[in-house]
């Protein structure tokens, strides 16, 4: 193991080891970050949203971007899969269907990035767990 | 010195920083009780636990009460001593001490010497609350040859701690346990003959209550007196003299030998000698050895083992069997005065008065209370019959002076019966440390030299100092003596020698505080230097005016030799004056 | 209980266990634990042998091993049972505990059944409050305890 | 990259209910199903929230799963991890409505709470030092010993207003500064875990579950001080702590971060366990340094204080393992940042151990000045079973009880001493009406009996005295004149006993003179224990109109008192019944009262 001889060899330590603990510092205080829930239930996973979850991470970090993405349950919206559930600190959720990876890239750029909304937006009728 | 003042119950005091308020108190004439504070200035010991908690004392303004002989005096202090608090504290604790205390005081061995029972007298407790459902810490009874443990009594003061480790490095006792059941005790709480205890006795010298007590064996002395068929003799060991008057009422430093002759013929020995008598004894013989010895070694001869080491102390001897079984032959062979004159009286006495040796009866007064465990070893036994029958202490004898119901301070001065109870300055001054090697000094500086020795006190080798070494020229050879009094000193000068660090000739050790003067058996002086110092003042001023102040020249000891044992370290000798020693390492 | 009787073998542990430890004074409670661990307890010889090895009084040894509930100077069962007496448990009954296992095991605290297996034992907060009233068998922690599981869960010992 | 995580709990408490299963099976199962690339499980220290334990927590959605058994392993894998739904029986369950919350951040247990000291224990993987250190750690270390004098770094500390948390409350600041001025060879950092207080387990949770925090802490008071050596003082029974705390100084050690010129600076620091060996006295600090020291753990007078005579008579700083967890974090956010939270007097947080009659048993972290309200009822989720508050005792053996009339008033040092307790290492233990205060002060003194070490005379045979007192009341054998007695030796003891120990422990006795006098007069002159603790004093009757004759009374009654026909109702004789309480507990139709 390599010692830590200085400030600036600790401070690239933790940066070197930032990305395991990432997701712990930010489930911390999610009320201040871009919360995305991805529904992920049979139907969801069945539309593909594996890999738009994994387009969102990727792009939410290539955009420097502190957000939580998590994975939640049939948000009821069937029809629509994959759905996806914004919620930007101080605003209320907006919810995406038939998002695929293009969209979701869409939706960081505009509507994460730039306020701009898209089309698709589903009305928020579900109480989740 | 910087001083710092404070006012104690309303009285200024100055007092130079460190003084503890008790100190303080002291000084300003207000005497705060204690009971576990022990101070032994000469020995460089204060043992302040802080934890009887007798002595609180009120300090307005601070939360709690603090212990008067743990707290050092600030300046502008105000200490309350007998507040309300503070006595209602104090009154409280010693309940509590007295709560799990044996209320048999009536026939307690320390009774009238308790620092427990005093408190309470002080203090006028006639009730202890709640005592009805107490539970007592109550522990096994300990009986040894010397001194017996009724640690049911202990009040946790650990002063016997503190001297049995500390001052002896005997490490017999420790406290074990925890909380209620926490006492001081032997490991295993054990017996202390199991245990490396020396039976020197200064646990018992310092102990507050009747937790450590010595063994009395004053009716086995009534009882022979008692006998028409026994003759009864006994010997009185030097520092005994020097102590003895303090139980009747005088103070400390005054001799009283010819007041303790009388009382013991009163009392109706048949004869009283005196262990002076076979400390001159010694001197012929351990003298001769050291001589010997030292000539050899003078020549070259690598087998001499040198310093020799003097052996008449028993709780030294004791402690090297015990802790030093490596350096048995260092020691002098020469056995303690008490058993030299026990050997001789039972052979050359009993024959000269022409009794059986079994129908006589010797008796010691001794400081000492390894003095009763050494007159029970079996090598000064002849056919189960011991050369020394009891061994009491000074105070034994006081008590025993009491119950023959003598007026001790009317009694007329008598002088000791001869042939044994004549003696030399030299013999007496056995009874204070250094005093055993000044003695042999003066005899030896003759036999070697040849000549007359003209300055007989050797101040060199006197005080209280812990260990103290001095060269005396014996006209041109310089002999390197060493002097330690208590067993801890001893052990660093024995160590000392192990690691080769020292080249001492002769080295004496008393394994009491000051020598016999501050023995286990003596008045409990508990720990107060001022009255060591009177007594061994007592005894130097004795010899001073004695007649005869060198062994050799005791006329007795001489008429013995030329009827009796031929010379020093002859056959005869060495059958009745010497000893040999036994390894038994304990820990 | 038969005497424990000191070998050269045993002797040898403890010179090695005093050495690892310079033969220091001040290192005897870490000395203690060390041998304890080895031997299960500290029987007389024992503490003897290491105030040899540390030169220094034996009743010192016994008064720091006779301080510390930690040490023991008498083997355990086979199977240790220790109850926890927090607060926590005992608020929520741990004295009904040890009365059951008392009758379950037919021993007081402190005691070790006659075959060997049990022994019983109460000690401070072992943490678990949240589980409380909890016991230890070995190693084991068994909570949320009530008088009548005492039975079963001894079974799954003999 | 992980998208999730699975913290599980591996604090004592959970690791006894099979926490180590749980993350094997958990493993096992991200594997079957392929997700060892998506999510990750992570052990942790303690959550804090014993009382449902073995915790599992999901993140990033902060998903808290209670009282997990191995079996639900795959469960949480399949619904929650693969399909992203919670699987709602292993939520939390709101104890009020019965509602399961969805995430720990709507949990009342951790909504009030301010975490300091527990700021890593169960977010980090103790046995990694890597995840201490991207948590900031060893920043503040690198920050104290290449920017600051000792000097500078004290001041901060001061002006922080931290205060020991070990019991009575000592500036920290200050004591570092004392222990500085003193100049010897050697000097100590003596870190204090041998935490004995019965229900008290803060200590224990932080070395287990933030170990790397006392190691910095004590290395920036080396800094402070001038000492290069410290030493952990801990409790033999907590293995799981100790072998984190070696992980950790061997973690440290091999990164640098003990051993010369830390940092690139002249300071150098390294550490050493010693181990206790089960005496409560140990916590007071010159006890503690004697059993350091290889000696019976005996207290001895102050002064001179450690911080002139210590450890091996060196110049000592004792700190709490929690005092030194707040360290870093004084540090790293300024003592400003700190000082803002808490009381005037008492800054910062202070960590709980809530325990007894409440719903949610654990480890919580409050700032000071919170009220026993929130605690009580907020965190705690109120009185189990629907029970009614009676008090709460806080301060361990030597603290004292709290009552209704106590429940707003803002905690910290001060306010608990006025009100008759104290902070102690935070111990809170909550009763309710059937517990017996004279028998928990009774409790209380058991203990202390049994740890008092013996040296001083009013806590070795005053504080059994009192017991004996107690055990008398409490079988219906006390008069008035021994609850005078009582309160005398109390104040006598607390006035005249040499430590800490011994000053306090009349504590539980006085606080519950105080407040629940009418209990102990109702023991002594009626002979009643109200909640029917008391056993001798208790009087078991049979209601005959419920009693169906079953015999199953009279044949378990050790002394027969029980009499009567078959199929009719028994009878119980007073003259013969020991109040043992046995018909009582076989009844099984209700039929025994108890007064």
């Amino acid at each position: 193991m390599t010692k830590i001889k200085s400030l600036d060899d600790l401070r690239q330590k933790k940066q070197q080891l930032e990305q395991g603990m990432d997701i712990r510092e930010k489930s911390d205080h999610p009320e201040n970050l871009v919360q995305i829930k991805v529904a992920m239930a049979t139907c969801g996973i069945a539309s593909g949203a594996r890999t738009v979850m994994n387009t969102l991470v990727e792009k939410m970090k290539k955009e420097k971007i502190a957000a939580v993405v998590t994975q939640t349950g049939c948000m009821g919206y069937c029809y629509a899969e994959p759905t996806v559930e914004v919620t930007k600190p101080g605003m209320d959720p907006v919810v995406f269907s038939y998002v695929d990876v293009k969209k979701a890239e869409e939706i960081v750029d505009k509507y994460i990035l730039n306020n701009e909304l898209l089309d698709g937006i589903l009305p928020k009728n579900y109480q989740t767990i | 010195m910087e001083t710092i003042k404070l006012t104690i119950d309303n009285r200024q005091v100055e007092v130079p920083k460190g003084t503890t308020i008790l100190q303080a108190a002291h000084q300003a004439g207000i005497n705060i009780p204690s009971l576990c504070y022990m101070n032994l200035p000469y020995l460089a010991q204060e043992h302040k636990p802080g934890s009887c908690r007798v002595c609180v004392v009120e300090i307005p303004g601070r939360k709690n009460l603090v212990p008067a002989c743990a707290t050092e005096c600030t300046d502008e202090m105000k200490v309350l001593s007998h507040s309300l608090r503070a006595i209602n504290a104090r009154r409280t604790v010693v309940e509590l001490l007295l709560s799990d205390h044996p209320k048999d005081c009536l026939i307690c061995p320390s009774s009238g010497n308790c620092e427990l029972q005093k408190l309470s007298i002080t203090m006028g407790i006639r009730e202890i609350n709640s005592v009805e459902n107490a539970a007592m810490s109550t522990y096994r009874k300990d009986a040894s040859p010397a001194l017996n443990r009724n640690m049911d009594k202990c009040v946790m003061c650990r002063s016997c701690e503190t001297v049995c480790n500390e001052i002896q490095t005997v490490g017999a006792l420790s406290a074990v346990n925890r909380g209620f059941m926490s006492v001081v005790a032997p490991a295993f709480e054990q017996e202390l003959t199991d245990s490396p205890c020396t039976f020197c006795g200064q646990c018992v010298a310092v102990c507050p209550t009747g937790a450590l007590t010595a063994v009395d064996n004053t009716f086995h002395v009534i009882r022979a007196l008692a006998d028409p068929n026994k003759y009864v003799v006994v010997q009185t060991a030097p520092a005994v003299r020097a102590a003895l008057g303090e139980e009747f009422g005088y103070p400390p430093g005054n001799s009283v030998t010819g007041k303790m002759v009388a009382a013991l013929r009163s009392i109706g020995f048949d004869q009283v000698y005196d262990t002076d008598f076979a400390a001159d004894l010694t001197i012929m013989e351990e003298g001769t050895e050291l001589l010997d010895r030292l000539s050899r070694f003078l020549d070259g001869d690598k087998n001499v083992r040198l310093p020799i080491l003097t052996s008449c102390c028993p709780a030294w001897v004791n402690f090297f069997e015990t802790n030093y079984p490596d350096m048995l032959d260092v020691p002098s062979t020469a056995r303690s005065p008490q058993q030299m004159f026990g050997a001789i009286a039972k052979t050359y006495m009993a024959e000269k008065l022409g009794i059986k040796r079994e129908d006589m009866v010797v008796v010691s007064v001794m400081p000492c209370l390894a003095k009763k465990y050494e007159c029970q070893r079996d090598e000064f036994k002849v056919d189960g019959n011991p050369d020394v029958d009891y061994a009491i202490t000074t105070r034994e004898l006081a008590h025993l002076i009491k119950i023959g119901n003598i007026d001790f301070n009317t009694l007329k001065e008598e002088d000791f019966d001869r042939p044994m109870g004549e003696s030399t300055g030299a013999g007496l001054i056995f009874g204070v440390t250094g005093g055993v090697i000044e003695a042999a000094t003066r005899t030896a500086y003759e036999l070697f030299t040849g000549k007359k020795l003209e300055k007989v006190d050797f101040h060199e080798l006197r005080g209280m100092e812990g260990i103290r070494t001095a060269s005396v020229n014996f006209d041109g050879t310089y002999i390197h003596i060493g002097i330690a009094h208590t067993l801890g000193n001893a052990r660093k000068l024995l160590d000392g020698i192990r690691k080769g660090m020292y080249n001492f000739h002769a080295i004496e050790i008393m394994a009491c505080p000051g020598g016999c003067i501050g023995g286990g058996g003596q008045p409990l002086h508990r720990g107060n230097s001022i009255v060591l110092k009177a007594r061994m003042d007592a005894i130097y001023k004795e010899d001073f005016n004695k007649p005869i102040r060198k062994s050799h020249e005791n006329p007795e000891i001489i008429k013995l030799y030329e009827e009796f044992l031929g010379k020093p370290l002859s056959e005869k000798s060495h059958k009745l004056l010497h000893t040999h020693y036994f390894s038994h390492p304990k820990k | 209980m038969t005497k424990f009787e000191i070998n050269d073998c045993h002797k040898k542990t403890i010179k090695e266990i005093c050495e690892s430890f310079g033969n220091k004074r001040s290192e005897l409670i870490n000395i203690l634990h060390k041998t304890q661990g080895h031997f299960g307890y500290l029987p007389e010889p024992v503490q003897l042998e290491i105030a040899l090895n540390l030169n220094m009084p034996l009743a010192k040894i016994y008064g720091v091993v006779s301080f510390y509930s930690f040490f023991t100077m008498t083997p355990k069962g086979k199977f240790p049972v220790s109850v926890c007496m927090g607060t926590a448990c005992y608020v929520r009954g741990a004295e009904k505990i040890v009365e059951a296992l008392e009758k379950e095991l037919k021993i007081k605290v402190g005691g070790v059944t006659q075959d060997g297996k049990f022994s019983l034992d109460c000690l401070r907060c072992i943490g678990a409050c949240g589980l409380a009233p909890v016991i230890m068998i070995g190693e084991e922690v068994h909570g949320r305890l009530e008088p009548q599981m005492i039975k079963d869960i001894i079974k799954k010992y003999e | 990259m992980y998208k999730m995580q699975l913290l599980v709990c591996s604090g004592t408490g959970c690791r006894a209910s099979a926490s180590a299963t749980i993350v094997e099976k958990l493993n096992e199962s991200l594997k079957a199903h392929q997700l060892t690339e998506e999510a990750q499980v992570v052990t942790t220290g303690c959550f804090g929230f014993c009382e449902k334990g073995p915790i599992v927590k999901v993140i990033p959605d902060n998903t808290f799963y209670t009282q997990v058994k191995p079996e639900d392993a795959e469960e949480i894998v399949t619904e929650h991890i693969l399909k992203g739904r919670k699987v709602s029986r292993l939520l939390y369950e709101d104890p009020e409505n019965k509602e399961h919350i969805i995430d720990s951040k709507h949990m009342g247990f951790y909504q009030k709470q301010m975490r300091i000291a527990l700021r890593n224990c169960g977010v980090i993987d103790p046995e990694n030092i890597d995840e201490y250190i991207v948590r900031d750690g060893y920043s503040a270390l690198a920050q104290v010993v290449t920017d600051l004098t000792p000097e500078q770094a004290i001041d901060m500390v001061k002006q922080s207003g931290l205060r020991g948390r070990g019991g009575a409350g000592f500036p920290t600041g200050l004591k570092w500064e004392i222990t500085s001025k003193f100049s010897s060879d050697q000097k100590y950092v003596v870190c204090n875990a041998d935490e004995g207080d019965p229900g008290a387990f803060m200590d224990r949770s932080i070395l287990e579950g933030d170990p790397n925090s006392i190691i910095e802490a004590m290395a920036i008071c080396g800094y402070c001080i001038g000492a290069t050596k410290g030493l952990v003082y801990i409790r033999a029974e907590y293995p799981l702590a100790i072998k984190r705390l070696e992980i950790a100084i061997g973690q440290a050690r091999e990164y640098g971060l003990l051993g010369n010129n830390i940092f690139g600076s002249k300071f150098s620091f390294d550490m050493e366990l010693r181990y206790g060996a089960g005496a409560f006295v140990c916590g007071e600090e010159t006890a503690l340094i004697a059993s350091m020291e290889g000696k019976r753990g005996e207290p001895r007078v102050k002064p001179p204080f450690p911080a002139e005579s210590g450890y091996m008579h060196k110049p000592t700083n004792v700190n709490n393992v929690e005092t030194f967890a707040n360290v870093p974090v004084i540090f790293l956010k300024g003592p400003e940042w700190y000082s803002a939270i808490g009381t005037e007097k008492s800054k910062g947080t202070k960590v709980f151990a809530l325990a007894g009659k409440i719903n949610n048993v654990g480890l919580i972290e409050v700032p000071m000045g919170i009220t026993l309200r929130e605690i009580i009822y907020e965190i705690g989720g109120g009185i189990k079973n629907g029970k009614n508050f009676k008090a709460v005792q806080t301060g361990g053996p030597s603290g004292g009880c709290l009552t209704e009339a106590h429940l707003d008033t803002p905690i910290d040092f001060d306010s608990l001493v006025a009100a008759g307790s104290m902070m102690g290492s935070g111990g809170m233990i909550v009763m309710d009406e059937d517990d017996c205060m004279v028998s928990i002060a009774k409790f209380y003194l058991e203990f202390i009996v049994e740890e008092s070490c013996g040296k001083c005379t009013p806590c070795r045979i005053g504080n059994k005295r009192m017991l004996e007192i107690l055990e008398k009341i409490t079988q219906g054998k006390g008069s008035m004149e021994d609850l005078d007695h009582l309160r005398n030796l109390a104040y006598v003891i607390k006035d005249t006993s040499l430590c800490g120990l011994g000053q306090s422990s009349p504590n539980p006795v006085l606080s519950t003179l105080e407040n629940f006098y009418d209990e102990y007069v109702a023991h002594v002159k009626d002979k009643r224990c109200f909640a029917k603790q008391c056993k001798a004093m208790a009087k078991y009757t049979i209601n005959p109109d419920v009693c169906t004759g079953c015999t199953i009374c009279a044949r378990n009654c050790p002394v027969d008192a029980i009499t009567g026909e078959k199929r009719e109702p028994h009878f119980i004789h007073q003259e013969i019944c020991t109040h043992c309480g046995v018909c009582y507990q076989k009844c099984k139709f209700n039929a025994i009262n108890v007064e």
